[in-house]
């Protein structure tokens, strides 16, 4: 029997299995997430769904133990996978105290956690590019072998911020993977009125490094390029920037109505590859995964995905009082 | 005459102003198709075409700058930055080159462009969809900065700061826009920028305030008219550069002075108000002039609780009215 | 104890910290090969070599926030703008990013980064050679803004700031750098951020002021002193934050209150110190709060007429503080 | 005989006689500026020298009756192009009421004057991109055939506004010339630790746009792409990227030594190449130039800069109290 495409990459069918996991645990969050703000029980979501694929093969080509990374609001398969729990998500969600990202400070999607190297994100796209470039410059003087992983969407890759953190990484050959989840989509803009090169990766060129386009919806293929890049990385041979090419599901967010701008057969035609169907598959196809499996992998999310719920519908909010902690150290 | 929301006198506004001047035009993320994501420019691309209402890529400076740079040609155009939150990538392009084209050229070349953004909190943003970043511009010469409170005082000063010839930022409190409204008549007017407007006459405290506290302000005027407290209400309107006379007049006419404020308290807009009371009418004064405003934190946080602890309400501001005219 | 000038104190600093901290490393325009462009990192590249001395390209926004990053990692970055007028590209890393990233984590990132940049005018400099820009940012809480006069203070206060667990932007007076000169110990201390200091005890009229103006306020209160006017002097040092407690204890001690700042004068830092004094100390006074400041214009121009004409000096502050004594 | 180089571009002997005269104009203004700095007549100098090939090709290759140009500090020979006079620069230089790009408010080397089309300038780097591009869409809306130039230097295509700018007229396709002077020093930095790419022109395709290299010390080569992309901007195709290479001939201003980061061979091997020596040259060998036509030039010139320098100390400051005028307008 031929080698299997994960096999080649020297993924193991527990690797691959995991990976689905993963994602599929995203996507179950993100899905409960959309219920209860319909249901008026959180203010706000902003979802991963689409770019499963591309966070997950991320995540999986670096290092989890010790490289770091600064992920955007959608990158919720990103920091599932570098140790976020389902129910830090749903605390963040609910705005609660014990929400590690923020003690609910901030909206869903704000994402960060010392402990499992998340760098704290903000609101304002991009600036988390050259914060990135920052760790990987730290972590070269210290002589550590980390690489950096910061995403962003296309829109926001015209945004000065990644213009001038990808030159300084480029500059400083730091060891850094920048990666733009293009899903074709900035809020209403198509990316035809955003930029008006071929690829985003055809930037790469201008700031000395390689870039690549991959499909978005095949974690293999992202695996790949990112695994590439990571080793380059720690070659000492410099940042790379990759795209994934996939498509935004959901509307922006949950304050979004998509109807004003995209037709529903183009959204319904972007479906038919989503990750989550099309992964399955290939598991099933390669006898990595059974349908019993499968059942099994989503039993168990699911009530991974309540029980989340269930606690951060329960836990407290911080005192009003506390919004006067940590504006500077004590 | 028509009630319409705080939004709609905004849309009205641009609408009457792109249909008065063909060299009005506008730009910014998402104002196109979508008709922005408050929806103030609803209509516009259907009625004026994608060559005067663009759908720019997401990258604030560049909607600045090539704002500008169309504005010195002599164009008019109103750049919608997305959040006030989000107009900090534009400082450069705001405060080096949109504030200092006249002064710099020595009256050549000038710059009349408006930056439209919404500011504020209350409506669950966290911390970077509820700033109010006034402050920051409040000390730029060359620059006015416009914060309507009522739907009438929005599509007069946008009209005026649209076809006014400098660099005018116009924040609109993104809580007000669909909570206010008001008598808007339907003909074109303006109103005058720089001129703060006596909201309500009184004569034992006066209260200073603009945006949404404004209406704060009222709800609690009447409330403490039923027990024979009289306040007066002076909406500051434009709060840079400010109009010294209408506070200097409005603090001696009671001699008791409240400042509100949505912003943090230290370096806000109302230690300026307090440094031209004391300085020009201090032995009119009967009490220290109070402020109140946001807690010296770096913005609203999400979570309801801390969100409510940090914003300004109408208890708030009716309790510190009550201690003002008790004092 | 060594007389050294203000920048060689700038100098001892950054070298004693560099020495003390293999975390604390340099970042800027010109800062390595060439020393910066006033020679405030002179021989830094020579002593601690090209990986903590950085001479990066050309855009301060990255200058900023690759400093961020690298801060919340856990080094002491020092980021030099190369002028305080080109701090502008880096106000969305400096105002959204560090001010944010202690409250916004909930105290799980800190942000240990010190930015450095050379202000003020004097200088034939014009308008963007010359500019005061702390009152930008001096209304963001979880920034820290230290602004020193005397080379004693810029060593002891740098220190502080690099050891700092916050951002801290430091503004150093260009023209100070090679113009004023003082005592400064060999030996390694540190000066407390968010306190004021009396850099003079008087009886009669109080100064509140930073930066170079102390030294016109200091030269100005000994001709006085020889009219028998008695001139207390408090030093700010650090400008945000502002130590209330001192602004208020100054101000009622002689009850005549002078504060002067070489930036514009609406909406400067001095706003805040008038809001404060009129906040808690109203009834101590004897006279309104004055403020002499930079005329309201976009920045000081560069032929040399207009540029006295706007730069505070010994002159105007001695007849400032005269007519005060005289009120 | 062959075509000489010009003639294949269709510039006839006076146009390339102009161009020689307004190089030396601006290299002997230039030149006068240092010499009253060093006699502590003016209080700063920053130069062209080196770059006057690059400013005239480029100058020329525009039409001088309707297109707008937002020059950089060094661009002299830009502004001379465009109507500016050695008296109009000297007033500058000396600060007096009379100067027409800020009546002496700002320093020499900020240029503007409406009247000729030139965007008024800051100190800041690379604002002035945004702008020229903000020119150009105003010009397309009003169906305006004009063509904006940017210019600015390679250290300064790292900025942020660069990128965004370039990526708005992209998208819009407007007729834009970027131009980017490289010197190779951005004061002491040198490019290799500026930019990791091999060209800056690498940078085009990232905005959809052509980027062309040429040789800075060569008029016609920056004026053949620059034709180009005045043309093609003027076809509805968008902008144009193009990099001058050249070397910086002097300190970075006069407040500079370029002794602490350079060599001096360095610069006197970059002196061989001097635009205004092989320029001549050129001229001379296609018998465009006698030895007299040139002398009559160098003449012609040195008057006009002694009269500029005479006129121009003798002219009176602006009042102090001017200082107030033109915040808002009156
Ligand atoms: C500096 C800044 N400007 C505007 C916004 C508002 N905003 C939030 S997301 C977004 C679109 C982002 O599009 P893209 O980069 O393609 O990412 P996507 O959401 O599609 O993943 C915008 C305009 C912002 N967050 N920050
Ligand atoms: C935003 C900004 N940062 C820093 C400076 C200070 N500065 C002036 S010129 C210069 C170097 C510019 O180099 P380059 O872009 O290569 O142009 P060149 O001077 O070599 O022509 C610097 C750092 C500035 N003017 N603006
Ligand atoms: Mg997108
Ligand atoms: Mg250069």
């Amino acid at each position: 029997m031929a080698e299997k495409r994960h096999e080649k990459l020297g993924l193991s069918d527990q690797d691959v299995l995991d990976m689905f996991e993963t994602m599929l645990l995203a996507r179950k969050i993100d899905e409960r997430m959309w219920l209860l703000n319909r249901a008026g029980k959180i203010p706000f979501v902003i979802s991963c769904q689409g770019q499963e694929a591309a966070q997950i093969g991320a995540a999986f080509a670096l290092d989890r133990e010790k490289d770091w990374v600064a992920p955007y609001y959608r990158d919720l398969g990103i920091v599932l996978a570098f140790g976020m729990t389902a129910k830090d998500i749903m605390l963040s969600g609910f705005a609660k105290a014990e929400d590690p990202n923020s003690g609910g400070r901030q909206m869903p999607g704000h994402f960060g956690q010392r402990e499992n190297r998340i760098l704290t994100g903000s609101s304002p796209v991009t600036t988390q590019v050259p914060h990135a470039v920052g760790v990987a410059l730290a972590g070269k003087m210290d002589g550590e072998d980390i690489v950096t992983y910061a995403s962003f969407g296309e829109g926001s890759s015209n945004q000065g911020d990644f213009h001038e953190a990808a030159n300084f990484a480029g500059v400083h050959k730091l060891p850094v993977i920048l990666m733009c989840e293009n899903n074709k989509y900035a809020i209403s803009v198509p990316v035809s009125k955003q930029l008006a090169c071929e690829k985003v990766s055809d930037r790469a060129i201008g700031y000395g490094m390689p870039g690549y386009t991959v499909d978005g919806n095949d974690p293999l293929a992202v695996y790949e390029v990112c695994k590439e890049a990571a080793d380059r990385g720690r070659r000492g041979e410099g940042p790379t920037l990759v795209e994934t090419v996939s498509y935004r599901l959901t509307p922006h967010s949950s304050d979004d109505d998509d109807r004003a701008y995209r037709s529903r057969e183009e959204v319904e035609e972007a479906k038919k590859k989503d990750s989550i169907i099309t992964f399955a598959a290939y598991l099933k196809e390669n006898g990595v995964m059974s349908d019993e499996k499968e059942q099994e992998i989503q039993e168990r999310i699911k009530k991974l995905v309540d029980e989340a719920t269930e606690y951060a519908e329960n836990a407290d909010y911080a005192a009003p009082e506390s919004a006067m902690n940590y504006v500077y150290g004590e | 005459m028509p009630v319409i929301s705080y939004i709609q006198a905004v849309t009205q506004a641009l609408r009457e102003e792109m249909q008065r001047d063909k060299d009005v035009f506008v730009l910014g993320e998402d104002v196109g198709v979508r008709g922005g994501v408050f929806r103030a420019t609803d209509g516009l691309y259907e009625e004026f075409g994608e060559a005067r209402v663009i759908d720019t890529p997401l990258a604030e400076s560049a909607i600045a700058g090539v704002g500008i740079g169309a504005a010195m040609y002599g164009k008019r155009p109103v750049a919608e930055m997305q959040f006030a939150d989000f107009i900090m990538p534009a400082v450069n392009q705001i405060i080096s080159e949109a504030a200092k084209i006249r002064y710099r050229s020595n009256n050549d070349f000038y710059c009349p462009i408006t930056i439209r953004a919404p500011y504020g909190g209350g409506v669950h943003g966290a911390l970077y969809h509820s700033q109010s970043v006034e402050a920051i511009f409040a000390s730029v010469p060359g620059l006015k900065i416009v914060m309507p409170s009522t739907p009438y005082d929005v599509k007069g000063l946008l009209k005026a700061a649209i076809r006014d010839d400098d660099p005018v930022l116009f924040f609109e409190h993104k809580r007000a826009y669909r909570l206010i409204k008001g008598e808007v008549p339907e003909e074109d007017y303006t109103l005058p920028i720089g001129k703060a407007d006596v909201k309500r006459e009184g004569e034992d405290i006066t209260v200073i305030t603009y945006g949404l506290s404004v209406h704060f302000a009222l709800q609690a005027a009447e409330k403490l008219e039923k027990d024979g407290i009289s306040a007066h209400i002076l909406d500051l309107r434009t709060v840079y550069p400010l109009d010294k006379d209408a506070i200097i007049e409005a603090a001696s006419k009671t001699g008791k002075v409240l400042l509100i404020t949505e912003d943090n308290k230290e370096g806000s807009i109302m230690s300026e108000v307090a440094a031209i009371i004391s300085e020009h009418c201090l032995f009119d004064l009967d009490a220290p002039i109070k402020r109140l405003a946001g807690p010296d934190v770096p913005a609203m946080p999400y979570s309801p609780p801390m969100e409510k602890y940090f914003m300004i309400n109408p208890d708030k501001v009716e309790k510190a009215m009550r201690e003002l005219a008790e004092f």
